[in-house]
């Protein structure tokens, strides 16, 4: 298990073997690299609540193994200033299987997206705007609840 | 206790952390909030909606009708928006 | 659009910068990498269909395009023997949104998995075996048809 | 016309690709099948369980009732087990 929030950029190859080192009984693997959007954003700005940040992607974490049997699971978010193109977040999850692989990365994503500590601020030619939270990010994650009851 | 401030909530008060000492009888988020708005204009702004505010207490999310005591660190944020 | 048959190894971060080199509006770009299972197996041979892979990976990619807002997808898939833990295939998409890039993904694995004319065959202690067609994937497959009809 | 067979029919058959010219008649994949399984018994024994068996004609999906005229090349092999 890897969780780290960083201001450096990682290396999803890097990431993929760390997931994979040393075992030969992962079948899938599946990553999300979540990237920053141009268009009228000259930057983007990720701000972070430090220690409940962690705490929150390993609770999250820790519930994806819950639900699906993993054999490993890796974390990354990016804070402080990036640029169009750049990487922000990176999710990987490894599983003998691959249905379990691709559900438990995008319940990762959705509950990242819903409830770790991260707020994100765009520049643009008009100034610079708190981006607000998307009601279909919340329904993302809702649907989760709503398959297991 | 510590209060903590993120994002443009940070912004509208001017500060990301301060120390407060809240006055008997302020027993839930909501009261705490109420308390602060009457302290000064900047506070009143930033916590003009607090539909749109969510809140943490020691690092754990939590609601605004939740007690505050024993309580060492209380963030107030808007909704996040990683990912 | 990047299909490739081949019996080298492939560099996920390489690959997923292809993907969304030169370009700022790519929000999500999902990855799936499939490995060999050891275990009892000692390593595994992939036969192929020289030409009708290719077409085939082509068609899977185009309908992929047809059902999802997709600005890029990238198959790769390994011919030849590998050694357990081993990449077979890998499998990326680049959308604008993240539900989008991960079903694709998905989808694509899916088609791949039943429609392009591949053939494992396992070395084991106690001999060679043909790998048999899983059933499950074949309803993963469906699954597609039945949610559009 | 070119057949091409894979995985274990082509080490049954024991030939990965071979040129034949079926005689007048044989109209559709399974009746070539039928005819292939009366030449030599690695024939037989390959094509045993026509039902474990796909076709592909100049490399699309067909199925054994596909007619084979004009077709240049016939692929024969069992469901495929890629990604």
């Amino acid at each position: 298990m890897t969780v780290r929030v960083q201001e450096n950029d990682f290396d999803p190859t890097t990431e993929l073997d760390a997931l994979c080192a040393g075992r030969d009984d992962i079948g899938a693997m599946v990553s999300f690299t979540g990237l920053v959007r141009g268009g009228d954003v000259s930057e983007m700005t990720l701000e972070h609540y430090p220690g409940m940040t962690e705490k929150a992607l390993e609770e999250i974490e820790r519930e994806a193994r819950n639900r699906w049997p993993l054999q490993g699971v890796t974390i990354i978010h990016r804070v402080g200033p990036l640029a169009p193109g750049a990487r922000i977040v990176f999710v990987a999850t490894a599983s003998p299987h691959r249905a379990a692989a691709f559900e438990a990365a995008e319940f990762l994503m959705d509950f990242l997206k819903t409830r770790a500590p991260f707020w994100k601020k765009e520049a643009t030619a008009e100034g610079a705007r708190w981006v607000d939270a998307r009601e279909s990010d919340g329904e993302a994650a809702s649907r989760w609840t709503r398959e297991k009851s | 206790m510590k209060l903590l401030y993120f994002a443009w909530l940070r912004e509208r008060i001017g500060v990301g952390s301060e120390d407060v000492s809240p006055p008997e009888g302020i027993e839930t988020v909501r009261q705490l909030v109420d308390w602060l708005k009457t302290r000064e204009p900047r506070y009143d702004h930033a916590f003009a909606e607090t539909a749109a505010i969510r809140v943490a207490i020691d690092q754990e999310q939590a609601d605004f009708d939740a007690p505050i005591a024993g309580a060492r660190e209380i963030a107030l944020f808007p909704p996040v928006t990683g990912g």
